[in-house]
């Protein structure tokens, strides 16, 4: 028996047939087509699948998806609008914030989930923003720096 | 056979379920089930939720009452949970944080559970929800009763309101920062009166398989005051009666061994 | 006093690419009608930056825009053969023949430029730019695109390249051990400075200063991914990590990114580096390969600086607070040594 | 911060160059951060099976029987895998390069050789469905002692961890239990010697832990083929090691992958692709098999264990007469890559010195843990933390400064290394001079004035003579009664012989004189140029072309240009 879940994946409303059991990372992978999350660990413990559900950060791996049933979900594939990027996606390239690639999208969206509460944070605020995200990568300090010359543009999105 | 999934209206129901099936789990904010569930555990089968709101903290003379489904990133934004923020901000990141209840570390297995820690410590009552009826446990038993006959479903938690700012200390040694899972936390309360202790209670994360209370701890500052010989004979019985793992963030040796150290730390107001 | 600071050095070279069974790596460069180019690899891109360092050595020797020039590096039917992206090869390997694959469409290009502006290919230069010059005479001019154009739709050239490049196989002696194990070597000195807390045996690394040395630097801001990112796995490596905390005794092995330790985005030291570059005489614009090497020299300089700071000499590795708390205890204390750039 | 220091060796570089040399953007930025990049599992696929192995509880043991009848019934289940269906069972990484004896099965049967090692594989319609069925096959184990220290298993009477290698160690060039490095007399340095200070160092085994872990989806393809999606970190090495564990052609293989999400060396093995072919091929549908992160950190194989002990004879004024290393690799169950990481081990030391006796001996060894393979550096991470321990150690014997010392014994342009090829386009002492400048380290004038490329060569190239090692050659697999369970395999286009001959012929030498201690280099101010290296005049054989064989061109940095 599938289970039917409807809810607003960056503002577009979606419906998906998930198992019981299911997760959001899966309902929006399988489910939607919507890849951009990634499948680090499945244990809440890497924040590769790191969402937007109404507005906190939700890791979608651990996050039942039938709980998501009217919810209001973003993703990085919602974050740029038509050609222009999201001042954290031109920060994240300026400043060679990403390797492999692989939790960026994570890294981004908890960035975002940061920066729309607090759009001034502190190099703090940004350290404990990702302190959920594993990058093997980059050592962190350049994903740190573009996060704060995001909150820094003068640009708006 | 797929997990199922049942949702119930009121949490009467929802123990109901949970009681009446080995193979079924109560569903919090997932962040320790659903992991289960990713890896494919056939320890259980159903998943119990309910849609009855759980998320109200409500303030009662000296006690404070948080419901269960309250998220540590709630407890974080309540102005009336200021002395649990610091606590509240060593628990995983922001994303766990916001899914991450209060009901459900209170079933995190060691080294997790530094807010059960905290709420031990501040003489924490849960209620459980079994079957019909309500019944009030005190944290120690719940804690020395889970993973073997518990049955229930916790509703809220009723805490200690501490009485002043400096009343309620909180210490997490982890190896990673600005977050990581616990080499010991220490959590006390520490009522003075004329900068004598009477009544402390000081508890353990990750020092034993469950939160613990430090009796010892507790018997050897009763009366003390808070500076170095006024501590002593606490800090000799630090490592009295706890039980820690080997695990893969310290080893049983090294978590007795500091233990000392940071309950000295965090009474006498030392940097980490 | 319980918190000590001490500072620790070391010095390290490493070998560029593998010495197993002869090391090939093959490139096919080719353009479309446009003059827009592609280079067909196996490589992989698996973070170190793949994708675009072959891609400047192509665009380099073209003399084209970078613009120009996509890497493919995705497929077995039209990658050619490579040995893979381990062992530092990457660059130096997969480098070397996007080298010689760009050097034969390039003559190709020219040649067909050549043909439309009569004169002879060797009088011909590119300005990187997108333009073919005839040297010193300044008007005389065709873009790549209409060479390219002309070359497939009026001369009938495959403006392509192939190119290989192999270390063989160097035997390796039973006896002596003599062998030719790499063809060239980055090299690398780093200083750690370190506070050690003598009651818990905690170690913090508060700064690092490195030199590194590593052929030509083809892209500077990948190099300073490399180094940065690759300190950061040097100072886990040499505290933190190991799937065996108990190593031999096998129990209690981390199973997520929590129970497997890691510096987290708090615990970042302030790294200052220098470059230096040294070409490798066989690397492809000299370039010889920083990605596995940046890690090694920061583990012994921690240690090393371990025991400046309180006079223990940590030789298991990761250096865990435990480890550093028993050679405490069996030392009877901190012994600060202060002996090391002072 | 980063700066380039780009006044050193500026006579050997040109800066003029269009692109290279730019720090211009990737060409997979943008990629990454709109999500765009595709990974290996962005492939989705309609009909898609889900691959999971049962992997052993027990450390080792005697599989007495197999059980599938329960998970073959298991809802959803497409077919229960096991270890009679794979065509090739046993393989090792490196055969396709003649290197090393067929060892390890993708499935157990007779025995697990460590904890986590994979048995039986269920594909089945979701990995909810797949982890049920895994858990109805029932497997009855008689454990068996099991031996997870590198000394111990070498000792006799150890159990046996892997058949192959009843001694518990690789075998190499057929007739030894390690790989020597024998360069110059170290014991009659040690005589000589002011100081010899004996060290043990360990380090534990390291997981490469990329973000994403290792998998793979194979599927149906037109004309008999297989396409598969893989974040493999050599796409040929995994096509060739499926080829031959599946016993099909190459061109019968088609591998998509090129970007993975990390690698550091975890993604060498082939871990999940053939059986996730296998899976396409036994049920005709898509199949996808990717680890868990517990199955990855704890099961996928990192880079090993290391024991290493040093010994150094050390002159009063600094300078290193003779190095003896032997360092134990602790290959886990069976060999992946463990065994040319010894040998690049072998190559590596004694490090970035000039020293004129070096004793080397690396052994590759088997105990009853996860199979270890690549990882950045590995073979050398290991001994550099060992070395350069020493090197403090020894820099506070004979009472110098660490940077100092360093650039006291630094191996420049011109010395001849262990491994008997001579050090070229070196820059250690380059190195820690300006990392001394960052660190504001107080070096004196004439450390300051050093140059790699001055002070090298002349008695310093020379080959130093060396004792024949008169120790028996000890065989590791005297009498072995394995029978590989599988032909083996058809000659590929790799294959190479497996007995390498030696590079040069090896010459008795007896009743040696000690080494002298390598000649201290001279200051750069008061030396011309090193002269190229005499010949030494005890060698029967010249020592062979370090130049590059046939088919390799060199390119100079400086033109782009070919020279000779």
């Amino acid at each position: 028996m599938k289970t039917p879940v409807q809810f607003r994946l960056n503002d577009q409303p979606v419906a998906v047939f998930v198992d019981g059991g299911d997760n959001l990372l899966t309902a929006l992978r399988d489910g939607v087509g919507d890849v951009t999350p990634k499948f680090g660990c499945g244990q809440g413990a890497c924040g590769a699948c790191t969402v937007i559900v109404e507005g906190e950060p939700r890791l979608a791996c651990i996050t039942l998806a039938e709980a998501c049933e009217g919810a209001r979900v973003e993703t990085l594939a919602g974050l740029r609008r038509g050609p222009d990027l999201h001042p954290l996606q031109s920060a994240f390239m300026e400043h060679f914030a990403a390797q492999c690639g692989f939790c960026t999208p994570g890294m981004i969206m908890a960035a975002k989930a940061l920066l729309d509460r607090n759009p001034r944070p502190s190099r703090e605020e940004v350290v404990e923003a990702i302190a959920g995200n594993i990058c093997r990568c980059t050592g962190y300090e350049p994903i740190i720096e573009a996060i704060l010359a995001a909150a820094a543009s003068a640009r708006r999105y | 056979m797929p997990i199922t999934v049942k949702t119930t209206a009121t949490f009467a129901e929802a123990a109901d379920l949970v009681a009446g099936n080995r193979a079924a789990r109560f569903l919090g904010g997932g962040t320790l089930l659903m992991r289960d569930v990713n890896e494919g555990s056939v320890a259980f089968e159903t998943l119990v939720r309910t849609t009855e709101p759980a998320r109200a903290i409500r303030t009662a003379g000296s006690r404070i009452e948080i419901g269960a489904a309250v998220t540590i990133a709630q407890i974080q934004a309540e102005r009336d949970l200021a002395f649990l923020h610091g606590a509240a901000r060593l628990i995983g990141g922001p994303a766990v944080r916001a899914a991450g209840t209060v009901g459900g570390n209170l079933f995190a297995p060691s080294p997790y559970g530094d807010l059960a820690t905290a709420l031990l410590a501040l003489d924490g009552v849960a209620t459980l929800q079994q079957g019909a009826s309500r019944r009030e446990m005190p944290l120690g038993d719940l804690f020395a009763q889970r993973g073997r006959d518990l049955r229930g479903v916790v509703v809220s938690v009723s805490i200690l309101r501490p009485e002043s700012a400096d009343a309620f200390r909180f210490r997490k040694v982890s190896r990673v920062k600005p977050k990581g899972a616990a080499v010991l936390t220490i959590a006390a309360h520490l009522p003075t009166s004329g900068g004598r202790i009477g009544k402390a209670r000081v508890a353990y994360g990750a020092m034993a398989p469950t939160p613990i209370r430090a009796r010892a701890v507790e018997r050897a500052l009763e009366g003390r005051s808070l500076d170095r010989d006024g501590v002593a004979a606490a800090l000799a019985a630090a490592a009295e009666g706890t039980d820690p793992a080997d695990d893969a963030i310290a080893s049983a040796w090294y978590r007795r061994e500091v233990a000392p150290v940071y309950l000295r730390r965090l009474l006498l107001n030392e940097p980490d | 006093m319980s918190r000590h600071r001490g500072r620790g050095m070391a010095s390290i070279n490493y070998p560029i690419g593998m010495n197993l069974g002869g090391d090939p790596s093959q490139a096919l460069v080719h353009s479309n009608p446009s003059g827009k180019f592609t280079v067909a690899l196996s490589s992989i891109d698996l973070g170190q930056g793949m994708k675009q360092v072959t891609r400047q050595i192509c665009a380099e020797t073209l003399g084209i825009p970078i613009e120009d020039v996509f890497v493919d590096t995705a497929d077995s039917d039209t990658g050619p053969h490579c040995m893979g992206s381990f062992a530092s090869r990457g660059t130096h390997r997969a480098g070397n023949a996007v080298l010689a694959a760009a050097r034969e469409a390039r003559g190709v290009l020219l040649e067909a430029a050549a043909e439309e502006l009569e004169v002879d290919p060797g009088d011909l230069e590119t300005d990187g730019r997108g333009t073919i010059r005839v040297r010193g005479a300044p008007g005389k001019s065709i873009t790549v695109k209409e060479a390219a154009q002309a070359g497939q739709f009026k001369q009938g050239r495959t403006i392509a390249g192939r190119g290989i490049f192999l270390v063989p196989l160097s035997p390796v002696d039973p006896e002596t051990g003599e062998m030719s194990p790499a063809t060239c070597y980055a090299h690398a000195a780093m200083v750690a400075e370190v506070e050690v807390d003598d009651e818990t045996g905690v170690v913090t690394v508060v700064r690092l200063d490195s030199a590194y040395e590593l052929g030509r630097a083809l892209n500077p801001r990948m190099v300073e991914q490399q180094l940065v990112g690759g300190a950061w796995m040097g100072v886990s490596h040499a505290l933190y990590e190991t799937p065996e905390p108990y190593y031999p005794d096998p129990k209690a092995g981390g199973r997520d990114f929590v129970e497997y330790l890691m510096p987290g985005p708090g615990d970042i030291a302030p790294h200052d580096i220098a470059v230096l570059e040294r070409p490798a005489p066989d690397g492809p614009y000299g370039g010889k390969g920083p990605g596995e090497m940046c890690a090694n020299p920061v583990i012994p300089a921690v240690a090393n600086a371990i025991f400046d700071a309180v006079g223990v000499r940590m030789d298991t590795l990761p250096i865990t607070p435990e480890k550093v708390l028993r050679a405490l205890k069996a030392q009877g204390g901190a012994r600060p040594q202060h002996r090391a750039g002072r | 911060m980063l700066e380039f220091r780009k006044d050193y060796f500026a006579d050997e570089r040109r800066d003029d160059l269009d692109v290279i040399g730019k720090g211009v953007q990737r060409q997979d930025m943008l990629g990454h951060v709109t999500g765009t990049t595709t990974f290996f599992d962005d492939h989705k696929m309609a009909g898609m099976g889900h691959l999971k192995v049962l992997r052993s509880p027990h450390h080792h043991a005697r599989i007495r029987h197999i059980d599938v009848s329960q998970a073959e019934r298991s809802p959803g289940v497409r077919r229960v895998i096991r270890g009679a269906d794979v065509p090739r069972n046993l393989n090792t990484l490196l055969g396709l390069i003649g290197f090393g004896k067929d060892d390890e099965p993708s499935l157990a049967t007779t025995k697990v050789r460590y904890r986590g090692e994979p048995i039986v594989a269920v594909v089945a319609d979701s990995e909810r469905l797949a982890h049920e069925a895994l858990a109805r096959v029932r497997v009855d184990y008689d454990p068996l002692p099991a031996v997870f220290d590198v000394e111990e298993a070498l000792k006799p009477g150890a159990p046996t961890v892997n058949d192959v290698y009843p001694g518990n160690a690789f075998e190499y060039h057929d007739r030894f239990d390690h790989q020597r490095v024998r360069f110059g007399d170290v014991e009659a340095g040690f005589r000589s010697a002011d100081h010899v200070l004996e060290q043990r160092y360990q380090m534990s085994p390291i997981e490469q832990a990329p973000t994403e872990t290792n998998g793979s989806i194979a599927a149906p393809e037109t004309n008999g083929r297989f396409v598969v999606y893989t974040p493999t970190q050599g796409l040929f090495f995994s096509l060739d090691t499926c080829a031959k564990i599946l016993d099909v052609e190459s061109n019968a293989l088609h591998f998509v992958g090129g970007t993975a999400g990390g690698g550091f060396g975890g993604k060498v093995d082939s871990l999940t692709e053939p059986l996730a072919i296998l899976g396409a091929m036994l049920t005709g549908r898509p199949v996808r098999y990717v680890l868990g992160r517990e199955e990855e950190m704890q099961f996928g194989g990192p880079r090993s264990g290391e024991r290493i002990v040093i010994k150094d004879g050390l002159m009063r004024d600094g300078r290193i007469v003779a190095r003896k290393v032997t360092v134990w690799f602790d290959s886990g169950a069976y060999t992946r890559l463990t065994s040319y990481g010894a040998v690049k081990c072998a190559a590596h030391v004694p490090g970035p010195y000039t020293i004129p006796a070096v004793h080397g001996d690396f052994y590759c060894v088997f105990t009853n843990r996860t199979p270890a393979t690549a990882m950045r550096g590995f073979g050398v991470t290991g001994v550099d933390f060992a070395l350069e321990c020493q090197m403090d150690k020894l820099a506070a014997l004979a009472g110098m400064d660490p940077m100092e010392f360093r650039i006291l014994n630094a191996y420049r342009d011109g010395d001849m290394k262990a491994h008997r090829r001579e050090a070229k386009n070196t820059a250690l002492v380059e190195c820690v001079q300006v990392a001394a400048e960052k660190a504001r380290w107080p070096i004196r004038e004439e450390f300051r004035r050093a140059s790699s490329r001055t002070g090298g060569g002349g008695e310093r190239a020379r080959i130093p003579p060396t004792p024949k090692d008169t120790s028996p050659p000890k065989r590791t697999a005297g009498g072995s009664t394995y029978t590989p369970s599988v032909a083996p395999p058809p000659a590929s286009s790799w294959d190479r012989p497996a007995a390498s001959p030696p590079a040069t012929p090896f010459q008795e030498r007896f009743a040696m004189p000690p080494p002298p201690p390598a000649p201290m280099p001279r200051p750069a101010s008061s030396q011309p140029p090193a002269p190229p290296p005499p010949e030494p005049a005890d060698r029967r054989e010249p020592p062979p072309p370090a130049a590059p064989g046939p088919g390799t061109t060199r390119f100079s940095s400086v033109f782009g240009t070919r020279r000779r």
